[in-house]
């Protein structure tokens, strides 16, 4: 019999109910639960203390998005593009995760966030590689350190742990501000990426769009939580709901999120509650799955009028600096154009070069094996 | 719910649609079938095979899940312990990697666990594959970790009739089947036998789809019509090719493969899939084994080169196509000048 | 440009905040929330009125159940047992698990779980296969709605969605309860079980033992959460924080969880705090992680002890029918001994016989293979 | 923290503390090196091969990790993005699948994907195979999925002296190794080379264990003393047999095989993993490519079956051993009789 089979009846008669050893709160739950509404700042008293200059500087951004989104849009169907995920309607969250981020910080976008990481200074000729489908990555990462686009949902998510946390050791300045979407929050790497951000204290910001969607699925085949922000108290940190439209709101509470971070309080959830205004991409067909009446609700709720509105309120917007935006918005679409139209140089021998650092045996017979065709191919041609 | 098969329901045209049709069937005759995925429902799924589907049984029957493909699958585990038979999606090949877990440490097992007890009748379809431009991690072809997981039965359609018929024999099967549907053939046409469109092959058989004296081309799913073309082409150049169809990697047909390479004594495998570590190997081993004193040379392989597979722009010069197997054949020592070794 | 890229001027003016439309808060958390401290029975105002027949059988139960862990134990020593995961200390979670569940239900147990197993009816001996060695799953999982002893953490958690949807979808009166550690809680299938359960209002419930160690990590090292009860509101499901040492508690939450999932409103997650008394399982070495005073204060709060200090208090139990106990339990640990000291009977050729419902030509050679082995052996051996 | 390498340190006995002493030596000599997983730091990890290191240097450097394989090898990931070089524990083989989608997607391709401007320089430890009486999940061979998978290294050391050298060699390389340690050589005690203990063989070289003239036995990890013992048993039937130890399935070295087998004209493959689908197909393949005409018989396999892993009491039945391997020397056709085919 091992030593616990005999129960402690000696102890009994000292009777007073005691909680389990074990246990003891960590954290106050109540300061990670989320707004109960959406936080706003544009149209309520929080825009009065907003900086001018910053919300000029966001507007300026959202109307150069737009116009992003819609040459992206326009290039598929030039064939440019094999494909588009369009963030127009969202680029109030794109913009702003990238502008909270300093240069030596973390951008770790997901399929969709080309605007995001275009907003940190990335070409966008470079930025739409993977889609035009000449590259995987049509960038250095480490150029603007902005990870590729991650395509398997939720994946990037360790990564940005990971990044922020071995930055954190080697005693770096460095915030990770990783992106994903509201469908991607029901990967198990969603999950195991939290977690570890939690309990690591990583200086990472998760920022989820709830754009309603993910493809056709809508939030509430998706997760029955009362917010995805909700989500955040289950892993000790905080978890901030965000009208995702409201690009001043969302810069403040991203900014605050890497600040957070920055100062060594570890990560943050973010959930901006936006709307995909476009169908999923290019090739999808939205109105499989939703009704024009939704979207037009959203379009009366639309990041760049809410801005402009504010903005015109204020006497700092007028029609010259909207032409002024606008002008410079298609100077840059026209640049992207540009950069599109000539032919990616293609090497077919770089299949076989970054496999590994040093080419291996069997791949140099490969690339001798596919090296011979062409040539075959080349003297066939002449 | 439950309709009746309409069998007069117009034939199939494309595989696409074989395929829709097999699951309507299957789920108009047993009220046991389930069709679950990502988007699946309302949208139809991506390739819209599962297109109107919801409408007509249901979502209870045909459901949007949350996305997350372990999290799919093992519902779907815990759906086939209680007697239904799920029919899973996994959006692309390489969506279903995060669901590897439930696939290998339980799918695969769950009936040699229990000594037969527990049994998992469910069916995974994986659309796979290169060749319609997909960015990354959307034209894997993975069945080499497939074939490796004993427990699995992992088949292949290659034409408009072994869509429907092999599919429905999946969905009937008492043990888990990996589905993989070539992409790339979801719309193509090709003969459709109207005599016995409902005809359900048991899974397991392969198929001469060509019949050749001078060597054998052992290949299945997307390289099938690859190989078919290659074949006519040969003819210029003198070789009468033979193609087999495997239809089935698990269980493997060595019957037909062997006989058929027994009768031309030589044969290339030819696959889209790596070659290092891929199916190709495999066959081509086993083939050896079994044919030795009848092989005038070794089996080649003609197989994706052993690399993540290409973005859109490069494809082309990684999937197998009929040069490349013109160039296998042509090495296969028809003079016996020993140059290989 | 797309019929996106006007910002809509015209709305100008018309300036007033308005929240996100699609964003409607779709279940109240507060309800959701575990309470601040584990909740007790035993030696509380509560246990007034808990009914006595119940807290008897329950007190059978765990002396039951720690004989059993005792045995067990000593069956490794003797080599009867490959290995043995302890519960001594977690029986009181154990046992109520399964007395909470009706014939027609399902349990899904961990690989630690045989003790719930056990209780709920199924015979020691076959519980116990997996860790004898002579099969995986040493019962049919149907004889007692029992599903295998799931070693790969986590993954019994989506099964037992699955099944009780399944049983919803066919209009049976059917409740999965799956049991899993604190350290199971950090894999992404827990995540979606979750999910999924509360997205399909699945008739599950879910019980964390928080045992305080995942082998040697303990608590703090897996969550950063205030309790793991807390990640329920993060799912949209209620989160109970249990003493799992109080046998009464666990019962009735459990027994409430229960009712809730039959009753049509979904699944719970219950966390029962707890501790493992005995190391990992008898290959490791405890005292590498923890010291024997942690253990000591655990001591002081065993589930025994607890409930015959209830019982005692109450009159109900007395030094005889403690007695009467411990003899139900060695007659129980003789049948276990007897049954385990029986050498199983193991055919090779079921190697082969069930791994498809039909033998593959490729097993059906590789069977005569193994057969054609055995007979040489034979041979020889005579 | 950082300490130097002890030289004077007493030479490993066992493989296990080969293991420990290149996760030391290199902790010591490399800052950027981290251990992370389940339980390597207090415990000292369930094999107990990272014993140690925690208490020497830090709880930062040797890491307990929340129990969640994905979010270990993504964390990992990224770590080694940012310049870190993790050495992963996962630990059993068959608890690595959950991290599956993070392996294949992300660890193999990230160089590819960038076209060499982000590597992954991590290694990742994996006790594998059985032989050691685990319950089901904690024996299985899943050599096959990473071998199919381009990108990862994969690497399996059978002798104390490679353990070391091989795993040094791993974390010192700039690209992913999947690093294979067979459970049941653990306690294995075998000659080390005192004159050059930290000699660091470069990954992709396979070694001739033995010499011989009458057939090779091609194999790696738990097989390679099974394959010692079977040469040595198979003197006393007249056979002289050459075993080649692999050392490394990706790269693969078909210069050391190739020509052991064209001095011999006979091979056969033994491993433990799985048969179908396994490595062993990809390496008979590839040795009739490249050896036909050297070949007096059909390279054949030796392998565990096509099975999941059996149970504690039945493990002895499915593992190859000596009498097997034998066997199949046997079937060698000695007398060219063409009986197989
Ligand atoms: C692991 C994985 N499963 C499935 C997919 C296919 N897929 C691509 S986008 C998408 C929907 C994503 O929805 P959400 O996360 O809400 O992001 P959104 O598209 O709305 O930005 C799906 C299912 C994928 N890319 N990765
Ligand atoms: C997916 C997976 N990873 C790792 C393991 C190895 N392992 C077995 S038990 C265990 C600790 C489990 O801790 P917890 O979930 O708290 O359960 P407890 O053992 O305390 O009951 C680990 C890591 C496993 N069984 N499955
Ligand atoms: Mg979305
Ligand atoms: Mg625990």
């Amino acid at each position: 019999m091992s030593k616990h089979s005999t129960p402690v009846m000696e102890q009994r008669g000292a009777h007073q109910p005691t909680p389990p050893p074990a246990w003891k709160p960590r954290t106050d739950p109540a300061p990670l639960l989320p707004d109960p509404e959406p936080y706003r700042v544009l149209g309520t008293d929080a825009a009065d203390t907003a900086d001018s200059a910053l919300l000029l500087k966001l507007y300026g951004e959202l109307v150069r998005g737009r116009r992003y989104n819609a040459q992206a849009t326009a290039l598929t169907k030039q064939g440019r593009l094999a494909v588009y995920p369009s963030t127009t309607g969202q680029e109030a969250a794109e913009v702003a995760a990238a502008l909270v981020l300093q240069e030596q910080d973390w951008l770790f976008p997901s399929y969709r966030d080309t605007l995001a990481a275009v907003a940190r200074g990335l070409d966008p000729v470079k930025a739409l590689g993977l889609l035009r489908g000449d590259w995987h990555t049509g960038y250095d990462p480490y150029e603007h350190r902005i990870a590729p686009l991650s395509t398997p949902l939720a994946t990037q998510l360790p990564h940005a742990v990971g990044l922020a946390h071995a930055a954190r050791l080697k005693g770096d300045d460095v915030v990770a501000l990783a992106m994903v979407g509201d469908g991607g929050t029901s990967e198990g790497d969603f999950h195991e990426a939290l977690n570890f951000a939690a309990v690591w204290k990583a200086p990472v910001v998760f920022l989820v769009q709830n754009n309603g969607f993910a493809i056709s699925v809508p939030l509430a085949k998706q997760t029955a939580a009362p917010s995805i922000a909700h989500k955040a108290v289950g892993y000790g940190m905080p978890g901030r709901l965000v009208d995702g439209n409201d690009a001043a709101a969302m810069h403040e509470v991203l900014s605050e999120a890497v600040r957070r971070a920055r100062e060594g309080h570890g990560p943050t959830l973010v959930e901006a509650v936006t709307y995909r205004m476009d169908a999923h991409t290019n090739a999808d067909d939205a109105t499989r799955y939703r009704t024009d009446a939704e979207v037009e609700t959203w379009r009366a709720h639309d990041p760049i009028a809410l801005m402009e509105r504010e903005l015109t309120e204020r006497g700092l917007l007028d029609d010259e600096r909207i032409q002024a935006e606008r002008e410079a918005a298609e100077e840059f679409a026209a640049a992207l154009r540009a950069g599109m139209n000539a032919d990616p140089v293609l090497d077919p021998m770089d299949l076989f070069r970054h496999v590994y650092a040093e080419q291996t045996t069997q791949l140099r017979e490969q690339a001798a094996q596919l090296r011979a065709e062409l040539e075959a191919e080349q003297e066939q041609a002449r | 719910m439950t309709t009746a098969v309409d069998r007069t329901a117009r034939k199939p045209a494309t595989m696409a649609q074989a395929l829709q049709r097999a699951l309507r069937d299957s789920l108009a005759e047993d009220p046991s079938v389930h069709v679950m995925g990502e988007d699946v429902g309302t949208l139809g799924g991506v390739f819209r095979i599962t297109d109107g589907l919801a409408k007509e049984f249901g979502e209870d029957r045909v459901t949007d899940t949350p996305l997350a493909e372990a999290g799919i699958l093992g519902a779907a585990v815990g759906m086939a312990m209680y007697g239904l038979r799920p029919v899973v999606e996994m959006q692309f090949d390489a969506f279903a990697y995060p669901a590897f877990e439930q696939l290998i440490s339980h799918v695969a097992k769950m009936r040699n666990r229990t000594k037969g007890a527990m049994s998992l009748p469910l069916t995974i379809r994986v659309p796979y594959g290169g060749g319609i431009g997909g960015v990354e991690h959307h034209s894997d072809s993975s069945e080499a970790y497939y074939i490796a997981t004993p427990g699995l039965h992992v088949v292949a359609p290659a034409t408009v009739a072994d869509a429907y018929g092999l599919l429905r024999a999946s969905i009937a099967s008492d043990d888990p089947v990996i589905f993989l549907e070539p992409k790339r053939l979801y719309w193509s046409k090709d003969s459709w036998n109207p005599e016995a469109p409902e005809s359900v092959e048991p899974i397991g058989k392969a198929v001469v789809r060509r019949r050749g004296r001078s060597a054998t081309l052992i290949t299945y799913g997307p390289s099938v019509p690859v190989c078919m073309e290659a074949a006519e082409a040969a003819q210029a150049e003198g070789w009468d090719l033979e193609v087999v169809d495997l239809r089935s990697l698990v269980p493997f047909d060595d019957e037909t493969v062997c006989a058929s390479v027994r009768r031309t004594g030589r044969a290339v495998v030819v696959h889209e899939s790596g070659g290092f570590g891929g199916p190709g190997g495999e066959i081509a081993a086993r083939v050896t084994e079994r044919c030795f004193h009848h092989l005038e040379a070794p089996v080649l392989r003609v197989a994706g080169f052993d690399i993540p597979y290409p973005p859109p722009m490069l494809e082309r010069h990684h999937l197998p196509g009929v040069d490349r197997i013109l160039d296998a054949v042509a090495r296969l020592q028809w003079e016996s000048d020993g140059g290989m070794s």
